[in-house]
């Protein structure tokens, strides 16, 4: 639960409601507090339950399942298959948005609603329509026929996380003025690259991390399009073991996201410490 | 330590007229306001002459050479921005060394200028800080610091006191044009307040709706003001309703006493116009005193005391003409300015009569409507 | 792409930088335009290619396989089943989430980090640990036997559906800055009640139609957490049927999502009417 | 309409003390600001005020009876805010009526007085605007309208002139004053401004770290300020380090000069102090002229001038104690204000002489290093 300062700055842009924050004490009214605690039950009790189906024999603490789990030859791999298709979307989508975001946010304003759409097309337009279309366009019978390439997959992936990445890049972006800070370096003789590298770049370094982060571990956990796909990713594997070899398939579950979720916030700590990451957490 | 020409400038945006044919001449080491309201045009013709914008037409000359057709980062402009915009991952010497380093300056150099300034500058103690440890008055001089460690020709000043509490604002003020003196920079600075243009320029421009009003120094601007707008916006001057009774002999009417005024002689026999007198020049007198057509007299009640240091601004409501009651034309509004010290003579309720002395007065035609409209919401005789 | 003015007005609260958009001219750089082109091609280019596939036979443009697709009872009844979840998912989330978000803004902002934190969870846990754990707990050998029960799935899509939610509807609450709002009802002699109901919520109406809009849209499409329940939802019933009847089920596709746009499409332009959108079009 | 009095306020927020010991009684009908640098606490003690937030002590009594423990929607108090706060899916006539249908009254009488008050602040034409529809001026009078609307007992404004541009706050610095008086309605205004202050006031509440440096009329704590802190914060005025020579005689001394001081009195003998000297109180006079034990003079080559509008400010550097060479004591800057029509005769680089006139001069304990931090970020002995 460390994390989840950073966490939340990460996602969102902090406005001046936070400024005040320190002042804004008054009485919590008992039944919105009672909100929060039911929502974090309802999230971690299905949790717990996983857990304690997993690593325990009725009443005795357990690591047989997961030992069992893990010496599957096709965990492991689905594991690594996973981690390859989040890595390279994440890289993609960060070195494609975040230059599109600055360029839009800069010189073509009036591009932003056009923007802000495409990025929510992937919430309205269904992953099973998404694979449906794919298919069509670059399946077997498609145009492209790019069938059996993972590029196939990292493009859905792509178009999957490019609301939370354009988001929490957008978002850091608007919350340090880049139109002012461009002209700022602009004046001093920095042209275009250099600005983006050494002013823009370090002062959305949080946002570009939460966007990375979010996109990794979204993709991790991905289980439509791996699947109508044809690829053996993590979560498809655990599908289809689920059945046969349930607990094992949920000792692994949780161990994988124990994983995920240690790495998060190990760089969520190392963003913390960095002067913009402090200058929003404070300035803001 | 360049000279700065603007020829014909002239910007749209849609539908909206933000500059039109803005033409001026900024000498080597002048200190020049744009002063206005928002949305007069101000701000950008500064980014013109910046080029984060391109004027639809004119051009913008520095030294001779036209660099209207330049990108910002090689125009050699130094620019302080209205939030400062300072770069939040740099500390306050890395953001003013940015230029620097940008300009591939051996890093010997470079610590040695960036030392001197921040010396200049008083920020020896917050030179390892980010801009959000620092309050606002330092990282606006850490702003300054920065645009001038590149020794930029034309210095460029959006609104820099503008975010500042009002006690920093009046230093900063002071040691900006401290600065600017002692480092001869040609500078351009924009404000939307008239204290600051006067206190701080060799010339300022008054700008109104996208057009220049007039160009003059502070005190020509103050004692003299050329258009109704002026008047109005800078200072507190009281505008007295006349009409022009002689324009051979100088002469204007009002409430059938005539007298003389200033600027009658430019002005046709019958026009309406407007009195100029700022509530300093007037002058308390003894009620029987009479009038003359050198001294016009006025006389009022005192409605409101507002304390402003040295002196006392009273303000008189029901006021007429002439020092007896035959007066009938009522004015809503007198702003008289007298020594605190001596406030104590006239309290709210008082009766008080002022004279108009020669020579302190000035006579303009009558604003437009439009021109009314642009500076004052209701039509009152007197503006504070 | 009319709507897409309101619609990304909606998804984010619009700060300064829209301010001056006007101003911002400048030259557009081609590349990124070119880029901007292409994630459009990216998009449309497969509703085309399904567009190609579901109306035509070869050459010649048919609605046989939609008049074939609409004549199953399955259907229609898939249909009704998925709008049923989408509309009562949408109404308890908004219902629960508004007062909630407003709150915890208003008197708890020390509770904001924990809340984002819950609210991304959602997208760190895949749905399909969420289904695991969700039958786990509530299911056949679970604490609370909810089992076939409707309320589960809704729960589900709650969760699901919350990262929208409430980040659509905590950025209005910032934008208007809730806060001072709040306390401007309070010192005009208004009670909590009045001041949420007259002031508060008419300020930050797109944001929740937003709000309403995406998770309507996003249950209308899920399918995982549907299919893994064993529920015959839109989406399920067209992975079902797609390979026996794939140009049926990809006509229907088309046609059911064309209807779900046209109606947000309607309420984007009637929100856009009301001062509150015009406000924050234009003074933000 | 009521007598508001705070007793013994007190608040932290963590280790941070906001304010500590606030003691101070409004009456019927007056209008006290609360001036001090950001982060003094003035904001939080309205706030506190106003109920937004509890006090850790004390008591806020309205009229008699205690209302510390009520929540702001039963204090019956109005307030305005610093961003106006208007209802932004409400017109300006729904906003001014909004505190006016939570009191349930009569349509009939609520139209009625709404119309009444959009009349007063001259809203009539904009009644039906949305609030991005309108300028901040008319935003500002429509928050005022809006608060005024409900008849409250106290009047609570939060920096209310600090969003709107130069000119149309002046404007409505007079606006709210001419109003308050009209209406008779007590108020608190919190401002930074020390010219808002001072010209709007009844008694200015000076406040530093959260805690009252002092209180006073305007006139008062302008002409004889008794703290460091309140005579740095409050107009321009010239700190010129001297020591005490003879309390009993009221003499303090400087480079070798002993003159009379009015305060020396209440100072030990040899005690470090301040000479405090307004910028507009020394006297300009001839080089040749003789420093006196009633009349001390200092010279100085002149730096900066300052164009204020009716006077010019002269900043002179080098500044030394006497009219002859023999002074050694070096004052970094000293201000002189000189009628502006004067200030021809001294260019920047002459030297000029002037004269502390009996009686224009107070001596005050030096300020402690703290203090001095507070208001100052350099050792200067001139503050502008």
């Amino acid at each position: 639960m460390t994390g989840s300062r950073a966490a939340g700055a990460f996602w969102s842009a902090e406005t001046s409601g936070t400024a005040r924050a320190g002042r804004g004490s008054g009485r919590p009214p008992a039944w919105s507090l009672a909100v929060l605690v039911v929502s974090i039950v309802y999230f971690f009790l299905p949790l717990l339950g996983t857990a304690a189906f997993a690593f325990s024999t009725g009443k005795v603490f357990t690591l047989e399942y997961l030992a069992q789990g893990l010496t599957d030859p096709d965990a492991l791999g689905s594991i690594l298959l996973s981690a390859g298709f989040a890595v390279s979307t994440t890289v993609v989508a960060v070195v494609l948005v975040a230059p599109s975001a600055y360029l839009v946010e800069l010189r073509l304003p009036g591009l932003r609603p056009v923007l802000d759409f495409v990025t929510i097309l992937p919430f309205v337009i269904p992953p099973i329509i998404l694979t449906l279309g794919l298919e069509e366009v670059y399946g077997i019978r498609g145009i492209f026929n790019l069938v059996g390439s993972p590029v196939l997959l990292v493009g859905g992936y792509f178009a999957l996380t490019l609301p939370f990445v354009y988001r929490a890049i957008d978002n850091a972006l608007r919350a340090v003025d880049v139109r002012t800070l461009t002209e700022a370096a602009e004046s001093l003789g920095s042209g275009p690259f250099r600005t983006f590298l050494r002013v823009i770049v370090p002062s959305i370094s949080t946002g570009i991390l939460s966007a990375a982060l979010l996109a990794f571990t979204t993709i991790m956990g991905e289980f439509t399009l791996a699947s109508l796909m044809g690829y053996a990713t993590f979560p498809v594997m655990l599908n289809n073991t689920y059945a046969s070899a349930s607990r094992e398939a949920a000792s692994l579950v949780l161990v994988s996201f124990m994983i995920t979720w240690l790495s998060v916030l190990a760089l969520a700590l190392v963003a913390r410490r960095s002067p913009t990451a402090r200058q929003v957490a404070t300035a803001r | 330590m360049a000279r700065l020409e603007l020829h014909g400038i002239s910007k749209r945006f849609g539908d909206q007229v933000a500059v039109a044919g803005f033409d001026l001449s900024v000498e080597d080491g002048e200190l020049v306001t744009f002063l206005g309201p928002s949305g007069c045009g101000k701000t950008t013709t500064l980014r013109i002459t910046a080029g984060f914008e391109t004027p639809d037409t004119g051009s913008v000359v520095v030294d001779g050479s036209e660099v209207t057709g330049l990108p910002p980062n090689r125009r050699g402009m130094g620019m302080v921005f209205q939030g400062y915009a300072l770069f939040p991952n740099m500390t306050a010497r890395d953001n003013v060394e940015f230029g620097l380093a940008v300009r591939r300056r051996p890093p010997a150099e470079r610590r040695r200028r960036v030392d001197e300034l921040l010396g200049l500058f008083h920020l020896e103690h917050v030179a390892g800080h980010y801009p959000h440890q620092m309050s606002g008055g330092q990282q606006q001089r850490v702003a300054l610091a920065r645009a001038i460690a590149v020794e930029p020709s034309v210095l460029l000043l959006d609104e820099p006191l503008s975010a500042v509490d009002a006690k920093v604002r009046e230093e900063l003020r002071t040691e900006i044009r401290r600065m600017q003196g002692q480092l001869g920079i040609t500078t351009i600075l924009v404000t939307h307040d008239q204290a600051e243009a006067l206190s701080i320029s060799d010339r300022v421009v008054v700008m109104n709706s996208g057009v220049i009003e007039e160009v003059g120094t502070p005190a020509r601007i103050y004692a003299e003001p050329r258009s109704a707008f002026t008047a109005g916006f800078i200072g507190a001057m009281n505008e007295l309703p006349v009409r022009v009774a002689s324009r051979r002999e100088g002469l204007v009417e009002r409430a059938g006493r005539r007298f003389a005024a200033p600027g009658a002689t430019e002005l046709p026999d019958g026009a309406a116009a407007l009195l100029l007198v700022r509530p300093e020049s007037l002058e308390p007198i003894e009620a029987a005193a009479a009038a003359s057509e050198e001294r016009p007299v006025l006389r009022g009640r005192v409605d409101v005391q507002t304390f402003l240091g040295a002196t006392m601004r009273l303000f008189l409501g029901g006021v007429v003409w002439g020092a007896a009651a035959e007066g009938d034309h009522e004015i809503e509004q007198l702003a008289v300015d007298v020594p605190s010290s001596a406030a104590g003579r006239w309290p709210v309720g008082t009766e008080l009569s002022v004279a108009i002395p020669v020579g302190s007065s000035r006579v303009i035609a009558a604003r437009t409507a439009a021109e009314a409209a642009a500076v004052t919401r209701r039509p009152g005789s007197a503006r504070t």
